[in-house]
């Protein structure tokens, strides 16, 4: 955090409130900086035209971790479920698509939106009210129960088999779901960035601060006379439908998914990819996604088995040796590197 | 390391007869892009199925005179469709193969169809078994089987010819699960008989607790019972279940598809499982000499003590049909080409004549009706009976399954 | 100070409370006026940190009712309490020890001024938030520690900081819970002072074992011993009244 | 025996069986997570390692079931030791959720080297006969090796109860999970102390995988699979309570029995509403200290 410059002996209002002025600016306001990794993924399409497929998948999973981010690494609120809101999203644009003829991506993509942040705010209200091994379970619990309804309704959502019959019609009615997948690409990129920039903005919005200090201390924002679960609430409703988000895009993207956006397994694969990444930064979830993506796809072309080796120690390592994730190493030193040219 | 580099290092790593991956003056190389799980639930079977494909290869490579033929394995890991259409687009994008072979799992082949459509590249099922799945691409050829090719004859048989006057089906609950029940009811209704009960047995990711569904099936008291259970680490339990429940000893007669009597898992499956009678296109224990010849190979390629399965067999003649495309088309290949080459094509397969069915491009196969037996203190598979040349019938009824 | 006609701010008549058999506060009735500086003594276990709880809405009395500006709140949760203008500070420090002392106040003055829910930052409502934060800060002379984190601040200035949160919410009544507790010597006078200039409109009730503090500054006392009053007057009418001398001070000081 | 009658006792009856798999499983991860406050995800993975060396000693060395049990429970116990140390007493006060995810860690790569070593394929574990045969009870025949399993449950469970109330070693690992800085003071080692019970609860998990080799089958994925049926087993129960993880055992195995018998079509739902519907009112658990 940038300290003005010391402040003059007497402490009149006017020097003051400057220097609380810069104080927050420069802790919240965009710096350039903030818009090199988006810089990096616009270059793929271009450079790196083959990988878009793989890419659009990466994006997915990086919008998947952000939503998680918001609620773990803001919020503090650690669940295992969150394949509960992606699934939802998923099977919302995909039936839009596949069962009822809606086959407009935006609007479909905003439908899976809503539907899970709906979910999330009634689960939301529901079970904040626990923590630890509580919560967990709750959560797995949900999202397990959707998984076995997705099975048990195959007649709806095409159970095991998964959902078929979605076809996409052209993004604004001009682009083409080439087979490259540029397309999806760049809507999966735009998508995520549009997400990521409305939750940067959340994040140093007073409600950003307010999560941050019911993750510091619930007892003092109570005593402060904040609504503490009807903010996180609100806080799980967002996140929610960003996961929402995420997972109407796999289903536009691929224009096919199965019960797997549901299982306990993307739970988990989303929360070890944040955490790899460090939690409460936002591009922890970026860093976390690619990183876990590349190591799982590259790593599986030498053997198989050796992607479940390779992410385990490198699980291992980032929590024994760099507990605020690959991201946070990058962060501390930033920050010395900045402290040590003040 | 670019790509090309990469699968180039792959292919040595595999072992296979590399040929020299600079671009050779006139032999053509024709790459398969190979889409199998080879990690998570079902490695084992993606693993079988690539031995099965390199030995078909080990054997043959010189019928292929200059040409070559590089497989790309790439892992699709768990059923999400979503990884086996990534892996498929970056084949044809990135390695630009030739043929897509695998497809373990029926959303892996719904999946990746589009993208065979899109790209106009051959796609060879080695296993994805519900019947509708050759109709969603024209360049879809499928060398596996088909749900309803096993499970309907079975459920006329039954009938016909093993007096089942009454029938409950125990199925996994899962969507081949439930195209077996289709299947095996249509065919029992058609010859006459009224299904008495059907038992969904828990879900694919988890092996249940089989008690609770066979004490249901036996407190029924049917004359028959058909189980179908996924093949590998489902059987065992089932088996040891059928025996604690003592189900030999209440005269319900057995019955089940050829994954309930696979051959890696059979002898786990006890002396209850003697009797059993299954309904399959492929034993090891199959006396004809292309077999015995088939398995003579397998065990001296890969040790005798996991004979070749279903699974193994399904990708030996899918490699054939990559042999037979690559020398029909002299290593050229076209698309449009190679799919009419295989429509009609004949086949002696270590599990019989095949053929593929010039309008569906499905697999016309014998059906085999199998009973477990005890020879020699080991549990192996007798046939009792063969339904010769069997086509798909879900397409020939139109059932609802294959109008998708 | 307690002439009538001053209007009473926060009120509580026969408040009890049972902890299962224990019956922890007994019939307590109390007033805050506007202005007065109300010490609450007792020995340890009396009940008095149970009581502030009581007054603020984390526990909930089993009979009686307690009134802010006439109002009862006795049903009220916390939250609501906050907004009729009562505050409070803790024994031990609730602090957001990863923040900066001045995101600590902004987080209150935030509440206050409602936007605590906001979800979009506005530069104006920004320079606000900062200016009243900045303050409040000052107030408590806290302005040159105001960037650096919670926990690289003195004890003493912690003690400062929890004082500020409470007036960052701009309270009408303020319940302070051994303001001065644990605070180094060197630093006691700072808090001592604070505490002093406190705004003369306020009511103030605190708990306190610190004698001399309590005689320099309140001005009136509530003895609380077994969770009932024993007495309550003005200093020196507590000072001087036996049974609290027996039950709890041993010997009373003079003045 | 009127039909209804007969399927109510042998949905109990099989549902015990079940129940007391889940109970020896999951008891050590109760204790384990009540004690040292860890979330160890990596207990099925424990469970797994169990099923295997009770394999490889049976089908490789030879020696009969029971002994082949034991052996299976000391080499895991034995093992844990060095993962305790190493790993483990790293992250008793980290923060759950990078407790959680070294655990993750750990069952990914305790899977990937039991893949390497013994392939993904499923193994079985050959059982003797005397553990084959049937018990006939009132005309109907009741599976041994079930008995034989409620039987090891049945007594573990006392073994357990009378192990931490009577002994002193119990009042040690109590005192910890009370009040673990008040059991330092009191001079109990609390890190030994961890160690020890660590590998008590993982012996008591490769016991459990052992026995439902048989049961629900073997593979290297077990480990994944049959961890959230765990956490749903000791959250309903309480942590730290071995009574609290033996109620819910019985709960979940008997919901899991009844439900696939009556509602087949209804898969795991029944546990999972089961375990949403008591946390709600209790959140610590049926017998846990809130």
């Amino acid at each position: 955090m940038a300290d003005p410059d010391p402040l003059e002996a007497a402490a009149d209002p006017e020097a003051l409130g400057r220097a609380a002025q810069a104080f927050v600016r420069a802790r919240d306001d965009l710096r350039p900086a903030d818009a090199i990794p988006w810089l990096l993924a616009l270059a793929v399409p271009f450079l790196l035209s083959q990988e878009c497929a793989f890419g659009t998948q990466i994006l997915i999973m990086v919008l998947f971790a952000l939503s998680l981010d918001f609620i773990l690494g803001y919020a503090g609120i650690v669940t295992l479920g969150q394949a509960a809101y992606f699934g939802l999203g998923a099977y919302t644009a995909g039936l839009l698509s596949a069962r009822l003829g809606w086959n407009e991506p935006i609007s479909g993509l905003l439908a899976a939106g809503l539907v899970a942040a709906a979910a999330g705010a009634v689960s939301g209200w529901i079970l904040l009210r626990y923590r630890h091994l509580a919560l967990l379970m709750l959560t797995i619990a949900i999202s397990t129960i959707l998984y076995e309804l997705a099975n048990t309704w195959s007649w709806l959502t095409g159970g095991f088999d998964g959902l078929m019959g979605i076809s996409i019609s052209p993004l604004l009615g001009v682009f083409d779901w080439d087979l490259e997948g540029r397309t999806s690409y760049l809507y999966a990129l735009v998508v995520s960035m549009l997400c990521f920039l409305a939750l940067r903005r959340i994040t140093v919005s007073p409600f950003g601060q307010t999560l941050h200090g019911i993750r510091e201390n619930t007892a003092r924002m109570r005593a402060i006379g904040v609504p503490v679960l009807g903010r996180l609430t609100l806080a799980y409703t967002i996140s929610a439908g960003i996961a929402g988000i995420g997972g109407g895009l796999l289903a536009q993207a691929n224009s096919f998914i199965t019960m797997q956006v549901l299982s306990f397994d993307t739970s988990a694969a989303v929360l070890t990819m944040l955490v790899l990444g460090g939690t409460g930064r936002l591009y922890g979830a970026m860093v976390g996604a690619v990183v876990y993506m590349l190591a799982a796809d590259r790593l599986a072309r030498l053997s198989p088995e050796y992607w479940e080796l390779g992410v385990g120690l490198l699980l291992v390592f980032v929590v024994l040796v760099c507990p605020d994730g690959l991201f946070g190493v990058v962060d501390r030193l930033r920050r010395r590197g900045w402290r040590w040219r003040q | 390391m670019s790509i090309i580099r990469y699968s180039c290092l792959l292919a040595a790593g595999l072992g296979l007869a590399v040929a020299v991956c600079l671009p050779a003056a006139r032999a053509e190389t024709v790459k398969v892009g190979v889409v199998l799980p080879l990690s998570g639930g079902a490695a084992d079977v993606g693993q079988t199925e690539v031995r099965a494909l390199k030995l078909y290869y080990k054997q043959h490579k010189a019928e292929l005179g200059d040409n070559d033929i590089v497989l790309i394995e790439r892992d699709s890991k768990e059923p999400s469709g979503a990884t086996a259409m990534t892996l498929t687009r970056e084949l044809v994008v990135q390695d630009k193969v030739d043929l897509l072979l695998g497809y373990q799992f029926s959303p892996d082949a719904i999946a990746s169809a589009k993208v065979a459509t899109q790209a106009k590249k051959p796609m060879i099922l080695v296993n994805a078994q519900s019947s509708y799945l050759t109709t969603l691409s024209p360049y879809i050829v499928r060398l596996s089987t088909t749900i309803w090719q096993i499970s309907y004859p079975a459920g006329r048989y039954a009938y016909e010819k093993l007096g089942c006057k009454s029938l409950i089906v125990g199925y996994s609950d899962f969507a081949p699960g439930r195209d077996v029940l289709a299947a095996v009811k249509a065919g029992y209704e058609k010859a006459g008989g009224n299904l008495m009960d059907a038992v969904p047995m828990g879900g694919p990711a988890q092996v249940p607790d089989y008690t609770p569904f066979l004490q249901r099936i036996a407190n029924e008291h049917p004359k028959c019972m058909f189980v179908f259970t996924p093949a590998g680490n489902f059987n065992p339990p089932l088996a040891r279940t059928y025996s604690d429940l003592r189900m030999k000893q209440s005269g319900i007669r057995f019955l089940g598809t050829g994954d309930v009597s696979d051959d890696t898992t059979l002898q786990q499956l006890g002396d209850n499982a003697v009797g059993w009678i299954t309904v399959g296109h492929y034993t090891a224990d199959l006396d004809t000499p292309a077999n015995q010849q088939f398995v003579a190979a397998w065990r001296k390629e890969y040790g005798n003590d996991v004979p070749p399965d279903f699974f193994a067999v399904q990708a030996y003649d899918a490699m054939a049909a990559v042999f037979h495309i690559v020398k029909t088309l002299n290593g050229h290949i076209d698309a449009d080409k190679a799919i009419a080459s295989l429509r009609g094509w004949r086949h002696d397969s270590p599990r019989g004549p095949i053929m593929i069915d010039p309008e569906t491009r499905d697999i016309v196969q014998n059906i085999y009706v199998q009973e477990i037996v005890k020879r020699d203190g080991k549990l192996a598979i007798k046939i009792l009976d063969t339904i010769p040349a069997v086509k798909d019938p879900c397409k020939a009824l139109k059932a609802p399954a294959c109008a998708k | 100070m307690s002439g009538t006609g001053v209007p009473v701010l926060l009120s509580t008549t026969g408040l009890s409370m049972s902890f299962g058999p224990f019956q922890v506060i007994r019939g307590v009735d109390l007033a805050l006026r506007r202005g007065c500086r109300h010490a609450l003594i007792g020995p340890n276990g009396a009940g008095k940190t149970t009581l502030v709880n009581l007054l603020t809405g984390v526990l909930r009395p089993g009979r009686g009712t307690i009134a802010i500006g006439g109002k009862d709140v006795t049903r009220l949760s916390e939250r609501e309490r906050v907004r009729h203008g009562l505050a409070r500070t803790f024994q031990i420090n609730q602090l957001f020890r990863t923040l900066t002392a001045f995101e600590n106040v902004s987080l209150a003055v935030s509440r206050r001024l409602g936007r605590d829910g906001v979800l979009w930052r506005s530069r104006k409502a920004e320079r606000r938030t900062a200016a009243e934060a900045m303050g409040v800060l000052e107030r408590v002379g806290l302005t040159d520690d105001a960037f650096r984190p919670v926990r690289e601040l003195s004890y003493g200035s912690q003690r400062l900081l929890e004082i500020a949160l409470a007036l960052a919410m701009d309270p009408a009544i303020l319940l302070m819970d051994e303001p001065a507790a644990g605070v180094p010597l060197g630093e006691r006078d700072r808090v001592l002072d604070t505490v002093d200039a406190l705004g003369p409109e306020l009511a103030i009730l605190i708990i306190e074992h610190d004698m001399d503090l309590i005689f320099r500054f309140a001005s009136e006392i509530t003895v609380l011993v077994d969770g009932a009053v024993l007495r309550h007057g003005t200093p020196d009418e507590v000072a001087r009244d036996e049974r609290v001398r027996d039950a709890y001070l041993g010997v009373a000081r003079d003045g | 025996m009127s039909p209804s009658l007969h399927a109510a006792l042998s949905i109990l009856f099989d549902g015990l069986g079940y129940a007391m798999i889940l109970f020896t499983m999951s008891v050590g991860l109760s204790v384990t997570m009540g004690l040292m406050g860890v979330v160890n995800l990596a207990h099925g993975a424990f469970a797994m390692l169990g099923g295997y060396v009770a394999m490889v000693v049976t089908t490789r060395l030879g020696l009969p079931f029971l002994p082949a049990l034991a052996l299976a429970s000391l080499t895991v116990l034995a093992a844990s030791v060095p993962v305790e140390r190493t790993l483990y007493q790293r992250i008793y006060r980290r923060p759950e959720l990078q407790q959680m995810l070294l655990t993750i860690g750990l069952t990914m790569i305790l899977m990937a080297l039991t893949t390497f070593a013994f392939g993904p394929a499923p193994v079985s574990l050959p059982l003797p006969d005397f553990l084959n045969g049937q018990i006939i009870l009132a005309g109907r025949g009741f599976p041994v090796y079930r008995a034989f399993i409620v039987l090891i449950g049945v007594t573990l469970f006392i073994v357990l109860r009378l192990g931490l109330e009577r002994t002193m070693l119990g009042a040690k690992i109590r005192a910890a999970v009370d009040n673990p800085a008040m059991a330092e003071a009191a001079g109990i080692d609390t890190r030994w102390l961890f160690t020890l019970t660590f590998a008590l609860g993982t012996a008591l998990a490769a016991l459990g995988g052992a026995l439902a080799v048989n049961v629900v089958g073997l593979t290297p994925r077990f480990a994944l699979e049959y961890l959230v049926v765990l956490l749903a087993v000791i959250s309903m129960g309480g942590l730290g309570t071995v009574t609290g993880t033996f109620v819910a055992s019985l709960v979940i195995g008997t919901i899991e029995n009844a439900g696939r018998y009556l509602f087949p079509a209804g898969g795991a739902f029944f546990i999972y509403a089961a375990v949403v519907l008591v946390l709600l009112y209790r959140p610590a658990g049926l017998y846990g200290r809130s």
